[in-house]
């Protein structure tokens, strides 16, 4: 029986809704599941805000959410009212049974379960509080609840929560107990819904190593895989976990991190560092990138490898820091003044990351370039099962090219050639030393403000970004559903992409020609690609998280075609549905004119 | 053992309420950890701003980013929640248009020392007429706990797993030596004795700065618990002559034993006066200013 | 659609067959009205005498119920679940329920039923036994009793004799001890129980007589390699079964009524028009006991079409109606032709 | 008042390093009465907080003087008091589970206390005043004790052979051993109080008259009870029938008082007890242990209405005792002398009488009748007035009418007890013998001596643990079936052991504790609102006040610039402690909070 099965944990921050969430894929995914999550909470760090941990899990592994959940948790009823009907008939709604204040009308969860639904009211405090002494793992509680109910297996919930607790022994302790108090009531509890897990499947390769890991995490996977140097970086929500992430592991490879005063430093040291030969990135979100943009042309000009990892949140300025958006495709692609051409790609799922996270360090090397990783606040959080090669796929050292010169002639950093790629020298080698400098310069790196030489070091920051599209190794778009021509292409970019392809899959199962593409590079733009899949489609659909329509934008300045462009700016992930309903509507469209 | 007469409910509420000072809080409940020693910064403003009967409109709270930044929400004044690190140079902004208003400034240990260190010497040296709170909790606590520019040697973060390897910077030398012309330090687990350092924070003319030492009770459990500050901080010898710049500094040098009080305070003239120094030197004519401050002249008397 | 502000609300406890008819009809009555049940249950109603079909083999929940999901949604029905009721305030016309959430109403309904009895001799053995008044106690019952087990039947109210049928049926075997309760709800005078004894033996039914043993002295876990119920009588004899089945009869649940204000007996006491003694206020079932002009006392009316009628009736008094409760069943105990036994009781849909 | 005081030395006063503060102020005494609710509720104010704690610490003589302090028959009503109190208990209340079981522990001290127990009395100077008193039950005992305390010389005139009213002739054996009662009676008695048994007060041969009390005595205290039965009202030709001739039918009080005497009782094979109260339940439970096969209490109402605790109902069902509801009895049947059965009316329920009693209001032609063997009337009881030499003013339901200052009409005369209130409970007569000894005492000595304080003392730290709430009621052992009916006397209830007596005094919350929020020193970071197990501490803005002075709601705002304070709201706090650890500025307080007497 293959396994798809939605469950949402609803909390107030503070509930440890996020904590119960992280415990319950890793045991989830221990068993051999595939789990897609993404979790969404507010910018305070305790106070009131609403928490959604929510995650699929699936043989196969999926993309995207469903519509609906089969399993609601509430743990502030407040809060996860309104989600009692993205709860499916038949699945069921695990609620705090009893309160500890006076309810109105309407205040209490099982006011607002439909009649299809199955309502496991559940003494969750009072289980708590009894199993520890207090109420603070409540959270625990609801996974013992249901690890019960679901029949799963305790121990790989055991061990999840001792690997949340390591180092806290008393906390550790105090999860066991209320993890077996909550097993123990659903024992008591008459199993009714039909939420049932089929056995896991193993896909795993040998050699391979499988992983239920986020977007950030899977970005640090890469970069390490990548043989990352050195980093700088300062804490912005949602980027911050690479860096800590990053803080444990690059220790362990004798790598170099620093907590910058700002990311202004941050970057400059990325430039320092890159400049010096090391392998260096940084990470931040929108405000950060904006911080950044001066020294990023710096990069530029001075044509140093460095990588930066953008996570983008709802903006402008501080904007919606916990909320998602895609609307930092203008800032990365072109922000920042001069013309100052670099390489962002973005990856469009979890395993995505891990390989545009270690590219991103080979192009930056080989196109001696800024390369900006660009992803969201869904991905970054988003959990999803991925396969690991045996063997990093990752070139270690790319394309340097030093002492590429004949003996007694003068070594040139910028040196025009035919791939407009120059020798590159870093510090510490002998006889190559050079000035990297802002100011325009000539092929040796004194500052030089000719035409001549302006426009032509120009060209050449350009054009050798152009070999990037034809980077090994690399997906830099790819085209999904029907061959040849289709009534509806759906195109799309990073996180969303996920939604696009499960609805161009159900509008093909509803008889609908479809097809669906992604595109990974965004700059420079791989137009030929992108160019031959909008000729096969009657109609083109974008999809993205921007008011303005970034990447449509984006697309209408390198194809010239019109396009539909779908936009949402609510914060959360775009709903398959809505997706689907413009995908029927332009399939619709077209049948109604060729009645006309 | 404290006093073990009933306190009678209605007798307090009373006093409160005639206090007036429950007008300085906004609507809105706090939304910060419950426990946190922000809670006793709020208090403790709002208290001052009573006493020191500066009207709620004079008033205006500028902050940058992070979880004490949230503070212009719960304050019944103008507020200005600004850009990480930016307070400062936002706040010059707010005073130099009008010197009437009363503004304070606040925020968190990163935000002031590490993104937005750049600003703090330059507010301090231009003696702008504010006041400066900052609430030192040694974390990053709106990110969920990274290590900050006051975090202990040896703190373990999610961003130092192995140790915190650099040194906290020593905020009350550095704003001696920066030339701030009022420099204090409590801590909010004593909210008496907070309470009377920021009425003499705002009642002081010139860049006033309070060090104010806070436990993060969600994301330190370790090192600046109130149980450990409670048994570090100490009083400031009651000989300490606050006119002494260096005897203050020799003071604010002990950072393992973090004294409470006044450490320093001069009078001088303020970014404010300097300008219309300027102004007068140029031959031009002042605008009609405002009276300046009368409650605060009054308060200190 | 009338506001929520001037549309009444019916508010109905219990989702039994009184309580589920009484919804129904009052939607019938009342389009516009809200009309909410409140229930213990975690299930959508079912019928209770369809029990027994578990012995069956029938143990999915979902082949229970007496509607789908979609018959409450059509209905406007606001069906609560897993919804105690701790107190019900007369005055304020106001339901406080367990988890501290309180429900106005304009009517209300108590349709709550009844409860298995265990005489209070018997409590401390209730451990020890499996009822058999829900899906959930029947699946339980189910589960431990294996192919071809042996069900010890206590009491024997018409209820237990159902399913002593079934049981039969299904070759188990059944020993009933019978007492005052057998055959509840009918009153069974002494010169007639011979007769229906006999005929319970000529279903198959081993009869022992409580009272000849001098009464249940204990009921026990089975030794190790016996049955896994052991009950001893009085006079030293003892019987082994694999369950132990309680059947007295029901007594109505009313403990949430108790200090509101409605007068209870041992039932909530109604006039004929099925009211309480409050305005407003109406109970049917179970639960409720009824003026009997002809018989000048309070008494019980039992068996599914009574159940149903008086939640009918209830309803449309609720709606503005005034009739009087006419019995919808007779309560008479027939021995048929062939020598079986048959009951007005045990015929329902 | 109000000043910090040195320990008293009283007994159960604290240790001398503790401080302590004394208050009269109404709000302070206001609090103890809604918050300790079982020592609201005792009629003897009982201090019951104090005497558990005692128990969880192991000290039962210590538990058991305090409860002396209140009343001098701990182990008595330990097992038949009618608990008041437990229908009052915070545990009880809606959300809290069930009550302690107070009556059980109270046995519990008594119980488990050390053999060589030694017994502690503050006694004052000789006064040279006599006081006489008529009648040892409860009341009676527990004025004697107190007045002979207070220095006054106590002569009691008690009509029976033994001392304990009620209590010896009213109570079977099976729920109150005479040992216990043995003992009791002594220790309350032997402080130079005189007994005289078998001394009957009237005007009669072999009695003592009334104006010779009055003459001999400063005062005399008419503690005599409601001893007389009262007569079944039936209709018809039964109504001016005497029914004591008719053989089959018994009074249940005098069925009980003959028991005891020695008497030899036997009943029917079916018998009908008409009653509600204890007396019938009494009886019922005499009679099924005497053989009868079936036994049937008849009552007017339903069993929600009556006033006897659900235990009591319990063991007398498992006893094989039934209860019918709904009824009164309008007549009996007889052949020729021999009781046949009962005609009842079939009654609907009606208003709510004064008492807090549910009225039964007969329907008209719905008679009908049951068979039975022997009828045991236990309708009631009332006192007898024709012993008194005086005419004394009564009140309408024919008791004896007292002021406020506990005297009757005449002079120097005063009563106590059931004798005063009706029939009503042990506890109630305990309790009220020591009021009118008080009273008494004022009126011999033309002042107040002692009068009631608050007495605040700060307490450490909380005294439980969340994880006592969660422990269940536990279970009083009783006897099993069989012993039960061996003979008439076993007791039923077995007491519970020191482990289940530890088990159950945890579940005490310990009201008596006050927390109390240092408004000034709240920083209102509300981390006690966090880990309260209940809505307990709340963001107020004031404060109601009640007509006596004492608190009453508070009013809660949630809007921040109204928050006047952050305070415990004690009618929902559980007394857990967690809020007083989770504070981090310690700005909560913890104080144990006690009424007391002081010398005035």
């Amino acid at each position: 029986m293959a396994t798809d099965i939605q469950i949402s944990i609803v909390g107030s921050a503070g509930d440890g809704t996020i904590a119960a969430g992280e415990i319950l894929r890793g045991a989830l995914a221990g068993m051999g599941y595939k789990v897609i999550s993404f979790d969404v909470y507010p910018p305070e760090i305790r106070g009131f805000g609403k928490c959604i941990a929510r995650m699929r899990i699936t043989t196969e592994q999926a993309y995207s959410l469903k519509h609906k959940s089969d399993v609601l948790v509430s743990l502030d009823d407040s809060h996860a009212i309104p989600h009692a009907d993205e709860v499916r008939e038949c699945g069921a709604v695990i609620y705090e049974r009893g309160s500890i204040v006076q309810l109105p009308e309407g205040g209490h969860m099982s006011a607002h379960i439909g009649p299809g639904q199955l309502p496991y009211p559940v003494p969750i405090r009072e289980l708590s509080e009894k199993s520890t002494g207090a109420n603070r793992s409540r959270n625990i509680v609801v996974l013992g609840f249901l690890a019960g109910l679901l029949k799963l297996p305790a121990e790989a919930f055991q061990k999840a929560i001792a690997k949340k607790f390591k180092r806290k022994a008393a906390a550790a302790e105090a999860g066991e107990a209320a993890f077996r108090a909550g097993q123990d009531f659903a024992a008591q509890t008459f199993k009714l819904d039909d939420v049932l897990f089929g056995p896991p499947v193993s896909t795993v390769v040998a050699g391979a190593t499988v992983e239920m890991i986020s977007g950030n995490a899977a970005i640090v996977r890469g970069a390490l895989d990548a043989g990352i140097d050195t980093f700088f970086g300062y804490p912005i929500t949602p980027a911050t976990s690479i860096m800590e992430r990053l803080a444990t592991e690059m220790p362990k490879r004798g790598g170099r991190l620093l907590q910058t005063e700002d990311e202004i430093a941050a970057i400059s040291a990325v430039v320092g560092a890159g400049f010096a030969g090391a392998r260096a990135a940084t990470s931040t979100s929108g405000p950060g990138l904006s911080l950044m943009a001066e020294m990023l042309g710096m990069g530029v000009i001075g044509e140093v490898p460095s990588v930066v990892f953008v996570s983008q949140r709802g903006g402008p300025s501080t904007g919606m820091p916990t909320k998602t958006e895609q609307s930092d495709l203008h800032m990365a692609v072109y922000g920042g003044h001069g013309d100052a051409p670099r390489i962002v790609i973005a990856p469009t799922n979890v395993d995505g990351c891990y390989r545009c996270g270690g590219k991103a360090f080979e192009m930056a090397e080989a196109y001696q370039t800024p390369v900006i990783v660009l992803i969201d606040l869904y991905l970054s959080n988003r959990y999803e099962t991925v396969v690991f090669p045996s063997r990093p796929p990752f070139e270690a050292d790319t394309n340097r090219k030093p002492g590429k010169l004949a003996a007694g002639a003068q070594y040139k950093r910028f040196a025009l050639t035919a791939d407009h790629i120059s020798p590159r020298a870093i510090p510490g080698e002998k006889g190559n030393m050079h000035v990297v400098t802002g100011l325009e310069h000539n092929e040796l790196g004194r500052p030089n403000d000719s035409a001549e030489m302006h426009e032509a070091m120009s060209r050449k920051r350009h054009e050798k970004l152009k070999a990037a599209l034809r980077h090994p190794d690399f997906t830099h778009f790819k085209r999904f559903g029907d061959e040849g021509p289709v009534d509806v292409g759906v195109i799309s970019w990073g996180s969303t992409f996920g939604e696009c392809l499960e609805a161009m899959i159900k509008a093909r199962g509803e008889g609908i020609r479809c097809a669906a593409m992604k595109v990974v590079m965004l700059s420079p733009f791989p137009t030929h690609g992108v160019t031959a899949f909008m000729t096969d489609c009657k109609q083109v659909l974008v999809p993205e998280l921007n008011y303005q329509g970034q990447f449509a934008n984006l697309l209408q300045a390198n194809v010239a075609r019109p396009v539909t462009r779908l936009n949402r700016v609510s914060g959360e992930p775009m709903k398959v549905e809505d997706i689907l309903d413009e995908i029927r509507r332009l399939a619709g469209r077209k049948a109604a004119q060729k009645a006309a | 053992m404290g006093e073990i007469k009933p306190i009678y409910l209605e007798e307090k509420l009373k006093e409160i309420e005639e206090s007036g000072r429950l007008d300085y809080r906004s609507k809105t409940l706090p939304t910060w950890c419950p426990g946190c020693g922000y809670f006793s910064i709020v208090e403790a403003v709002a208290a001052s701003l009573c006493e020191l009967g500066i009207p709620n409109e004079n008033a205006v709270m500028v902050s940058g980013i992070g979880c004490s930044s949230r503070f212009p929400f719960f304050v019944n004044t103008y507020g200005m929640h600004t850009l990480h690190g930016r307070a400062l140079p936002v706040a010059t902004g707010v005073k130099t248009a009008n010197d009437a208003l009363t503004v304070v400034a606040v925020g968190g240990d990163g935000d002031g020392f590490a993104i937005g260190g750049g600003h703090v010497p330059h507010a301090a040296r231009r003696n702008v007429d504010m006041t400066y709170l900052l609430f030192d909790n040694g974390i990053y606590g709106l990110t969920k706990g990274q290590t900050s520019p006051l975090s202990a040697v040896g703190f373990r973060t999610p961003t130092s797993p192995y140790d915190n390897p650099d040194r906290p910077l020593n905020a009350l030398l550095m704003l001696l030596s920066h030339g701030a012309s009022w420099v204090g330090q409590a801590y909010a687990g004593r909210p008496d004795h907070l309470h009377r350092m920021i009425t003499q924070a705002m009642a002081h003319r010139g860049f006033s700065y309070l060090h104010i030492l806070s436990p993060c009770v969600t994301f330190d459990k370790t090192h600046r618990t109130y149980q450990n500050l409670g048994m570090q901080v100490r009083d400031l010898p009651a000989d300490h002559d606050p006119t002494d710049r260096l005897a203050a500094m020799r003071e604010a040098m002990n950072d393992a034993t973090p004294a409470l009080g006044l450490y320093y305070r001069e009078e001088r003239p303020t970014l404010g006066d300097a300008l219309d120094g300027l102004v007068e030197k140029a031959g031009g004519e002042l605008p009609g200013k405002p009276a300046a401050k009368p409650a605060r002249k009054a308060a200190k008397r | 659609m009338a506001t929520a502000k001037n549309v009444r609300h019916h508010v109905v406890i219990g989702s039994g067959v009184a309580g589920s008819q009484a919804a129904e009809t009052l939607r019938e009555c009342e389009p516009d009205a809200r009309v909410t049940i409140l229930t213990l249950s975690s299930l959508l109603f079912y019928n209770r005498y369809d029990l027994p079909k578990v012995f069956r083999g029938h143990r999915d929940w979902r082949e229970f119920l007496a509607y789908p999901a979609e018959y409450y949604r059509e209905r406007r029905i606001g069906m609560r679940r897993c919804s105690r009721v701790a107190g019900v305030d007369a005055k304020r016309r106001a339901i406080l329920l367990d988890h501290k959430e309180e429900i106005r109403f304009d009517t209300l309904l108590v349709a709550s039923g009844g409860r298995g009895y265990v005489p209070e001799e018997l409590s401390e053995f209730r451990p020890l036994m499996h009822p058999f008044s829900s899906y959930t106690e029947a699946m339980v019952a189910a589960n431990e009793v294996p192919d071809r087990g042996h069900v010890i039947m206590l009491g024997g109210d018409m209820i237990g004799l159902d399913l002593a049928r079934t049981l039969l049926d299904t070759r188990h075997r059944v020993t009933l001890v019978a007492g005052p309760q057998t055959f509840w709800p009918h009153e069974v005078g002494a010169d007639e129980r011979p007769g229906l004894v006999a005929a319970l033996e000529k279903m198959g039914i081993e009869v022992v007589e409580g009272a000849d043993a001098g009464g249940i002295a204990s009921i026990e876990k089975g030794a190790r390699g016996l049955s896994s119920r052991r009950v001893l009588f009085k006079d030293g004899t003892e019987l082994y079964g694999d369950v132990v089945m309680p059947f007295f009869g029901l007594v109505p649940s009313v403990e949430f009524m108790l200090g509101s204000g409605v007068d209870i007996e041992r039932g909530l006491l109604v006039n004929p028009a099925l009211r309480t003694t409050n305005e407003g206020i109406y109970a049917a079932g179970d639960v409720c006991q009824i003026w009997s002009d002809a018989e000048r006392r309070y008494r019980f009316y039992y068996g599914w079409k009574n159940v149903r009628a008086m939640g009918d009736l209830a309803a449309r008094n609720i709606a503005g109606g005034a009739d009087p409760w006419v019995p919808a069943q007779d309560e008479t105990l027939h021995v048929t032709a062939d020598g079986n036994i048959q009951s007005p009781f045990w015929e329902y849909e | 008042m109000g000043e910090i005081k040195p320990p008293s030395g009283e007994p159960g006063a604290p240790a001398a390093a503790q401080r302590e503060y004394l208050s009269d102020d109404p709000r302070d005494i206001g609090w103890v009465r809604q918050n300790v609710p079982c020592q609201t509720a005792c009629p003897a104010g009982t201090n019951v907080p104090v005497y558990i704690r005692e128990i969880i610490e192991r000290q039962y003589g210590r538990s058991y003087e305090t409860n002396r302090e209140a009343n001098v028959l701990p182990g008595v009503l330990g097992r038949i008091c009618s608990r008041p109190c437990e229908s009052q208990c915070r545990h009880g209340w809606a959300g809290n589970g069930e009550p302690v079981a107070i009556c059980h522990l109270k046995r519990v001290a008594s119980d488990l206390k050390d053999a060589g127990h030694r017994i502690t009395e503050r006694l004052y100077s000789p006064t040279g005043k006599r006081v006489a008193i008529v009648g040892a039950g409860p009341a009676g005992v527990s004025a004697a004790h107190d007045l002979s305390l207070l220095g006054h010389d106590v002569v009691i005139f008690e009509r029976e052979e033994r001392p304990g009213g009620m209590l010896r002739y009213g109570i079977p054996e099976f729920r109150l051993p005479r040992g216990t009662l043995d003992i009791e009676m002594h220790n309350a008695l032997r402080l130079g109080v005189q007994m005289r048994t078998g001394a009957e007060i009237g005007n009669g041969a072999g009695q003592i008259p009334m104006s010779r009390l009055e003459a001999e005595f400063d005062a005399v205290l008419l503690a005599t009870g409601c001893m007389a039965a009262s007569p079944l009202p039936l209709q018809g030709e039964w109504e001016k029938r005497d029914l004591r001739g008719l053989e089959g039918v018994e009074y249940g009080l005098d069925f009980l008082v003959q028991m005891h005497r020695g008497v030899k009782k036997t009943v029917g094979r079916r018998v009908a007890v008409v009653g509600a109260g204890f007396t019938a339940l009494d009886c019922a439970r005499v009679a099924a242990r005497l053989g009868a096969q079936e036994v049937t209490i008849h009552i007017r109402t339903a069993e929600e209405y009556i006033p006897v605790t659900q235990e009591e109902i319990f063991e007398a069902k498992r006893e094989g005792v039934r209860i019918k509801g709904l009824r009164t009895p309008v007549g009996l049947t007889a052949e020729g002398n021999r009781l046949t059965g009962i005609e009842f009316v079939q009654n609907r329920l009606g208003g709510w009488r004064n008492s807090g009693r549910r009225q039964a209001i007969p329907i008209e032609g719905s008679e009908f009748h049951e068979p039975c063997d022997t009828i045991i009337i236990a309708i009631g009881q009332q006192t007898v007035n024709d012993f008194l030499g005086t005419k004394l003013e009564l009140d309408r339901w024919g008791n004896v009418r007292v002021g406020v200052d506990g005297m009757t009409s005449h002079k120097g005369l005063f009563a106590a007890g059931d004798y005063v209130n009706g029939a009503s409970t042990v506890v109630q007569a305990v309790g009220h013998g020591r009021l009118v000894a008080k009273r008494i005492d004022a009126w011999l000595m033309g002042r107040e001596r002692r009068k009631q304080v608050v007495r605040i003392v700060p307490v450490e730290k909380p005294l439980r643990e969340r994880a006592f709430d969660f422990i269940p009621r536990q279970h009083m052992p009783t006897a099993q079936l069989a012993e039960r009916m061996k003979d008439g006397k076993h007791e039923v209830e077995l007491g519970l052991d020191e482990k289940l007596a530890f088990e159950e005094a945890k579940r005490c919350y310990l009201c008596n504790l006050r927390y109390e929020i240092d408004v000034d020193r709240c920083i209102f970071c509300r981390a006690c609102i966090e880990v309260a197990p209940r809505n307990c501490i709340k963001l107020v803005r004031g404060v109601e006040i009640n007509e006596d002075g004492a608190y009453g709601k508070l009013l809660e705002t949630k809007e921040w610039n109204q928050v006047g304070a952050i305070w415990i709201d004690n009618n929902e706090c559980i007394r857990c402690g967690q809020c007083y650890t989770a504070c981090p500025v310690q700005c909560i307080s913890i104080s144990r909070c006690e009424l007391t007497e002081v010398e005035i």
